[in-house]
């Protein structure tokens, strides 16, 4: 209890949209649709209200400490190991409040316009209520099972969303994709929860982050790859945090889940969920920075997504996908800030931090305009754009100013954060951490101009989308101008006064940054404009030039021909087909290795076994006899060993097999073509 | 002696029950009997289910020692008093004759169910070889003849042949093990052969034939042979039965002559266990993908199932325990809300394939929720019951440091969540041909609605509640 | 040749008992399956016997076994004979692997 | 002599029970059985159980027997000669199952017995008499078996019930079929 209202019902920011969730989703009929978004806006705006005095409360009188203001004991695995549910309040967590509340109510609002006339219209804020619900659940969970719950949570609600199109194969696919390529990362996550609170004895934040409980952790050492349990399980945790956050190379299911609704691409794949993984590992930063592996390999991670999807994101034609890898390369950047800092140079984790906020405004802002642009022409295309400035002044005037602030034009809010997380690169000594982040602000600036020029200005693609062309109602341009305030004006905010986690020192502004990562920024915008003001024939002659490097990176580095090859030629041919064979024949049948050749094998097969009960007893006799043989000549060790050796074998496959179907469902790639 | 009478009260009442819902049955000429039938088991389940909750669960033995009560007992036996309720009010004879069901013969049907549940709380106490065997043969040979009892349908015959003689082999195994361990110690009281008991090379050679003759209660790979055919042909209430109750029943005979006897022989014991689990699990999963039918993929993914409780099997400590008897209550619920929309639709509408469940959602949106909700649980999705009956499961390995197998377990959890995801979309994404559902609106008969909501209820509520895991654990504390 | 101890009925019963193994896998008749089975039971049935004979005289637990296993056994039959008959009805013959409907 | 009626019955048994697996013939086969368990009833005399040698005898082969072997007269055309025999690598297959079976069970045995040996526990031959047998199977303590000896008439009655129901001929059962 700390007296404060806000602070002492902070349950309350989770728990009112589940109300609402509640209430759309069970008690309204599918005929209430005005009633139901209207349930669903005031729930998420009362939050708001709810996560803004909290904030208030919090950083006027708190600031700094670590308040659990609700709690209570949930599982009990043991008298010594406890899992707590509780409302965890400190420094990040109010942070995300804001940003999550804030952001969710304006989409809401937009929604309301944008999702006008669509079947499923109580449906959909239903799912976006349960979204912000588990979202908040996890910003504000106080202990790491208490968080797994609800990353599992944000994970089905953007499953649901994902495939709200259901009636679209694509959709279908994208939105299992993302489910089951998020739940093959948690899988390392699970692991890593369980081996971290075995051996710290405890689930909650606060003790795991402790320096006692860090120093013993580090002193254990794994029963396998010679690490300490420390490292181990950062590593683990990583896994899921990477599969959230998309980082390389579990990055494959973002881009698909544009299919959802432009909203949820705004908030779930722009703004929150995505961020879901920065902020894990921010919240076990300490752990983090305390094992040169785990924080290297966020670094690099972060640096290598950064640059890499930077890359690919200059290709596409198709203005979601375009925000989708310029998503992905932005929160590389903030997983190479957190990989920079350390506990005693924190300023990377405040830079990681602030760019969360400035991403989530300006990002959430392109989807929006994108949206709106896209609900005006009725296509994702580029190519069918252009012009379109006269026709939507509102949307253009606030795509303007989110593309300038994600290009780091100052004084916006992007060129702040981003010049922070360009300083923190530096001041680690980390050159060419710096090098690759500098590059990857220019292509930055580079493609989101290209996508606004065509847009917005160059000539007109298509005539009769361009006739057809208005501005979108009120209810959508509302949220884009109010947004729009924020993306520009939050790198005045003196952030690091809120958000450290140990004291900063000031340092004076580093010039050679901002003159380099405002040169890079301009000199991309400039060529963006060389290429795609008006018609003309530069990109066509560039790509001409430089076609094999153009294709390459247009194909998204062929890394999802690299799957297919490898799934589908190496493991299907020689793998995965003998194992289906497996199943239909051997478990039903019986298998005779001395047989000649498959097709005689097959037929005799047919003519001897099929569903007998006799093949059924031989075989579990067959099986007794082995396994008490093997007990008794070669001992227990062997048998494990060559019992889960196969097992293990026949796992592999399986995933290879998997992920194989996957990829053959999901959708095939787009038309190589150039703009 | 009187004293004795009243402990085994509950396996009394079960036989009573029993009896007298086989005497109504007399009266099959009157078109009432079937129903007063009916609804005596019901009042009778329930009235023992209650009479369980009331009495205190303390350790109490009953004919010198031979029969044991106490906490974990009672919770076995809530377990399966509440299966066979749930699945009582699912056989529900509802007005028309089906050929999916066997409702003309009612109260033979009920009255072997009974039987096969008194053999099952008579397992759960039973401190000594004899009254093991017997008690299981009291389970096995009422659930024979109703595997076999639907007279209409040629394939529940041939599921009866095959469910008879894996039994028959593997009581055969069992005693031949149980022999051994006679021979070894020169007892048959369960408390004295666990102290006596070495690990010579009979006693491996026994636990491997006591270990197979539970493999096939259990369907552990490789004894699982028989369960994907005898789940299909049964009628759907009884493969309901067998994968619920009759499984949990061999979870219980696992604790008593596997990890009773043999937990000592600490190398042979963790290691068969962990690679039972392991090859159970993933042989289930990976022929769980294939399947449509709805039974055999219920049959298959209740394969796998069982291998998951069995990671719960390889920790000999009370979280490995208290794990197991989560979970087997996490998964009663949730198993039996699918199984109850699967015998709504197929009584209905005949329909067990699964892509005839092709546009259910428009139809039946209330039961295509429930479905969806019980496939999400058997999945594992958070904050299902389903969920964190496995995550303790996990746990309980991981702390006896068991990664490999964790990482088995949750590798396989994500297998089976692509599987439970077919289901959901049939029902919610695929078009049915000609644009008209195979399946129409279905009217749900209120003691199949009152499962429905019971069975959502829980699996909404285990997970989250911490009641739940609480009683799991004080129950598992008490041993058996 | 000296008198018949343990460790003679114990391999006598080992053979018995693989026998019952080997008929019940090899009899494709569903009657021959089940005279299998009842051999599989003798041997079991056979080994308690011999225990209580030879090792455990004070226990009368070893003479008592069989009595249940025979009972059993009874029980058993009847039930697999019943559902033979009714299968039969059905298929005209007693072939284990004829006419399966249930598989893959 | 005790030896030479020990392996005269046992030859005889696994001879019998040989030809009980072997055997073209059905009811050639339940006449095997019926050696094998009159032989081993014989082994239970050899072994002074004379009241389970009894009961062998009456139920084994006065009861089980008979049901077998009615059940074979109630199906004459498909069960006197068995025309189709099990492929020969199933029965190979099945023969090494049951030889490993018996490879191990005899290395265990012999294990067992050779540690009797070294630890000099003493084989004291001693057999319970039928009173002993008749007291225990009443008595309610804890050397005693009344409560399955109860529960036995409880899977006879389900059997009984079981049987009869499945066992019924239906009133027409081929044009039932046919309206499905």
């Amino acid at each position: 209890m700390t007296g404060y209202w806000f602070l002492d019902h902070l349950w309350l920011v989770p728990l009112l949209p589940f109300i609402g969730f509640i209430v759309t989703g069970l008690f309204l009929g599918s005929s209430a649709r005005r009633t139901s978004a209207w349930t669903a806006i005031a729930a998420v705006g009362l939050s708001a209200v709810c996560g803004w005095g909290a904030a208030f409360e919090y950083f006027s009188e708190f600031n700094g400490e670590a308040l659990v203001t609700f709690e209570f004991p949930w599982i009990e695995f043991s008298s010594s190991l406890t899992g707590n549910a509780g409302i965890l309040a400190d420094r990040i967590s109010i942070l995300l409040v804001l940003v999550v509340t804030t952001i969710s109510f304006l989409i809401h609002v937009y929604s309301q316009g944008y999702m006008h006339g669509d079947r499923g219209y109580r449906r959909f804020f239903a799912f976006m209520n349960l979204f912000t619900f588990s979202m908040l659940g996890l910003v504000l969970s106080s202990s790491i099972l208490e968080i797994f719950v609800f990353w599992e949570l944000v994970g089905l609600s953007s499953f649901l969303l994902i495939g709200f199109y259901w009636e679209r194969p694509a959709a279908v696919a994208a939105c299992k994709k993302a489910f089951i390529v998020t739940r093959f990362a948690d899988l390392g996550f699970l692991i890593g929860l369980l081996v971290l609170s075995y051996h710290a004895g405890s689930f909650d934040f606060r003790e795991l982050n402790s320096p006692d409980t860090i120093n013993h952790l580090a002193g254990i050492t794994a029963p396998f790859f010679g690490c300490s349990i420390l490292t181990l399980s950062a590593l683990l945790v990583f896994a899921g945090a990477a599969g959230k956050s998309a980082m390389f190379p579990l990055h494959i299911w973002l881009p698909d889940a544009m299919e959802g609704p432009t909203p949820v691409s705004a908030l779930i794949h722009a703004a929150t969920m995505v961020v879901a993984g920065v902020y894990l590992v921010a919240r076990l930063f300490p752990m983090f920075s305390a094992t040169t592996a785990g924080i290297d390999l966020v670094m690099w991670t972060g640096a290598f997504t950064c640059l890499f999807a930077a890359l690919i994101a200059i290709t596409q034609v198709d203005i979601k996908r375009v925000l989708a890898f310029s998503t992905l390369s932005q929160i590389g950047y903030m997983m190479l800030a957190l990989g920079v800092a350390s506990m005693d140079e924190s300023l990377g984790y405040t830079a990681s931090m602030f760019h969360l906020t400035t991403h989530a405004c300006f990002k959430a802002l392109l989807f929006l305009c994108a949206g709106s642009v896209i609900h005006a022409v009725h296509s994702n295309d580029v190519r069918d754009m252009g012009g379109l400035r006269k026709k939507m002044p509102i949307t253009h005037f606030t795509f303007l100013i989110a593309c300038l602030a994600i290009a780091g034009v100052p004084p916006l809010s992007g060129f702040f954060s981003k010049d922070e997380i360009l300083a923190a690169a530096l001041h680690s000594g980390e050159y060419a951490v710096f090098a690759i982040a500098a590059t990857a602000a220019g292509l930055t600036a580079f493609y989101m101009f290209r996508i606004y020029l065509l847009t917005f200005w160059n000539a007109p693609q298509d005539k009769q989308r361009y006739d057809q062309a208005h501005e979108s109602p009120l209810s959508m341009t509302f949220p884009l101008v109010v947004l729009a305030v924020p993306s520009a004006l939050l790198g005045i905010v003196p952030f690091s006064d809120f958000v450290h986690i140990s004291e900063l020192e000031h340092h004076a502004t580093n010039w050679m940054v901002v003159g380099v990562s405002t040169t890079l920024g301009l000199c991309g915008i400039a060529l963006a404009f060389l290429f795609y003001f008006k018609p003309n024939q530069w990109p066509a002659r560039f790509a001409f030039a430089f076609s094999g490097i153009y294709k390459l990176v247009f194909r998204k580095f062929y890394i999802d021909e690299l799957y297919i090859f490898i799934t589908h030629k190496i493991i299907f041919r020689s793998i995965s087909r003998p194992l289906n064979w497996f199943d239909r024949h051997i478990i039903d049948g019986f298998m005779d290795l001395t047989a000649q050749s498959a097709r005689r094998l097959g037929a005799w097969l047919r003519k001897t076994a099929t569903g007998g009960a006799q093949v059924y007893l031989l075989w579990s006799i067959a099986g007794a006899g082995v396994t008490m043989l093997a007990l008794h000549i070669l001992g227990a060790g062997i048998v494990v060993v060559a019992l889960s050796g196969v097992g293990a074998a026949a796992v592999t496959v399986f995933i290879f097999q998997f992920t194989l179907q996957l990829l053959n469902k999901s959708e095939p790639l787009k038309r190589i073509e150039i703009d | 002696m009187l004293e004795n009478i009243l402990t085994i009260g509950n396996e009394l009442g079960l036989i009573i029950l029993a009896l007298t819902v086989l005497a109504i049955g007399f009266l099959r000429k009157h078109s009432a009997a079937g129903y007063l039938g009916w609804s005596v088991a019901v009042a009778g389940l329930a009235l023992l289910s209650a009479w369980l909750f009331i009495s205190p669960a303390i350790d109490k033995a009953a004919f010198g020692g031979v029969y044991q009560t106490g906490p974990a007992p009672v919770f076995f036996k809530q377990l399966f008093i509440w299966a066979a309720l749930l699945i009582t009010m699912l056989s529900y004879p509802g007005k028309q004759s089906s050929n999916v069901l066997p409702y003309r013969h009612i109260s033979e049907y009920l009255g072997l169910m009974l039987f096969s549940v008194s053999g099952m709380c008579l397992l759960v106490s039973a401190q000594e070889l004899v009254m093991l065997y017997v008690s299981l043969e009291l389970i096995t040979i009422p659930v024979i003849m109703l595997v076999a009892f639907n007279r209409n349908d040629p394939r529940s015959h041939e599921a009866g042949m095959k469910y008879v003689f894996f039994s028959a082999l593997s009581s055969g195994l069992l005693l031949y093990g149980f022999s051994w361990v006679y021979g070894l110690t020169g007892s048959t009281l369960l408390p004295e052969i666990r102290d006596i008991i070495d690990s010579s090379p009979i006693a491996v050679t026994a636990l491997v034939l006591i270990m197979a003759g539970v493999g096939f209660k259990l369907a552990a790979v490789p004894f699982h042979l028989w369960a994907p055919d005898t789940y299909e042909g049964a009628p759907v209430t009884i493969t309901a039965f067998l994968s619920v109750a009759s499984k949990a029943a061999g979870f219980v005979l696992f604790y008593k002559v596997v990890e009773g006897f043999f937990v000592d022989t600490a190398v042979t014991y963790i290691t068969l266990t962990g690679v039972l689990a392991t090859l159970t699990m993933t042989i289930g999963n990976l022929v769980a993908m294939h399947q449509r039918n709805m039974k055999r993929f219920l049959a298959y993914s209740s394969i796998a199932q069982a291998g998951y409780v069995m990671i719960g099997l390889s920790q000999p400590e009370l979280l490995g325990k208290t794990a197991v008897m989560y979970y087997l209550l996490v998964y009663l619920f949730s198993n039996l809300a699918a199984f109850g929309i699967v015998t709504l639709v197929a009584l209905r509408s005949g329909r067990e394939d699964m892509r005839d469940y092709a546009g259910f959602s428009i139809t039946n949106p209330k039961l295509a929720l429930v479905m969806m909700l019980s496939m999400f649980s058997l999945a594992g999705i958070p904050p299902l019951a389903g969920f964190m009956g496995k995550f303790i499961l996990f746990a309980a390995a991981a702390q006896a440091g068991l990664y490999w197998l964790v990482f088995a377990g949750t590798v396989n959890a994500i297998i089976a969540l692509y599987y439970y995801l077919i289901v959901v979309k049939w029902m919610y994404i695929m078009k049915p041909e000609n644009g008209k559902p195979r399946i129409g609106p279905i009217t749900t008969p209120a003691p199949h609605a009152i499962v429905l909501a019971v069975t959502t209820l829980a699996i909404l509520l285990v997970g989250i509640l911490p009641i739940f895991l609480e009683w799991a654990k004080s129950c598992a504390a008490g041993g058996f | 040749m000296n008198s018949p101890g343990l460790e003679h009925y114990l391999i006598f019963a080992a053979l018995l008992f693989c026998i019952g193994l080997y008929g019940i896998v090899t009899r494709r008749n569903l009657i021959g399956m089940l005279m299998s089975v009842e051999i599989i039971l003798n041997a079991a049935a056979l080994n308690f016997v011999a225990f209580h004979r030879f090792k455990f005289g004070g226990d009368v637990a070893g003479a008592m076994f069989p009595l249940f296993i025979i009972a059993i056994a009874a029980a058993e039959a009847a039930v697999a004979l019943a559902i033979i008959l009714a299968l039969f009805r059905r298929k005209r013959n007693l072939d284990v692997l004829s006419d399966n409907l249930l598989k893959n | 002599m005790e030896t030479l009626i020990f392996y005269t019955t046992a030859f005889f048994i696994l001879a019998a029970a040989g030809y009980v697996v072997t055997t073209m013939n059905i009811f050639r086969a339940a006449i095997g059985l019926t050696g094998v368990l009159a032989g081993i009833a014989g082994l239970y005399l050899l072994m002074n159980a004379q009241f389970l040698s009894a009961v062998q005898i009456t139920v084994y082969v006065g009861g089980i027997m008979v049901l077998i072997v009615f059940a074979i007269l109630l199906m004459p055309e498909a069960s006197m000669h068995l025309r189709r025999e099990n492929p020969k690598w199933f029965r190979f297959i099945g023969g090494v199952s049951a030889a490993l079976v018996f490879a191990v069970l005899a290395y265990s045995i012999t294990a067992f017995i050779g540690a009797q040996d070294a630890a000099g526990t003493s084989l004291e031959p001693a057999a319970a008499s039928i009173r002993e047998i008749g007291l225990a199977l009443l008595s309610p303590g804890g050397n005693g078996f009344v409560l399955p000896f109860e529960f036995v008439s409880v899977v006879l009655i389900a059997a009984l019930i079981g049987a009869t129901t499945i066992a019924k001929r239906t009133p027409n059962p081929e044009t039932k079929e046919e309206q499905e």
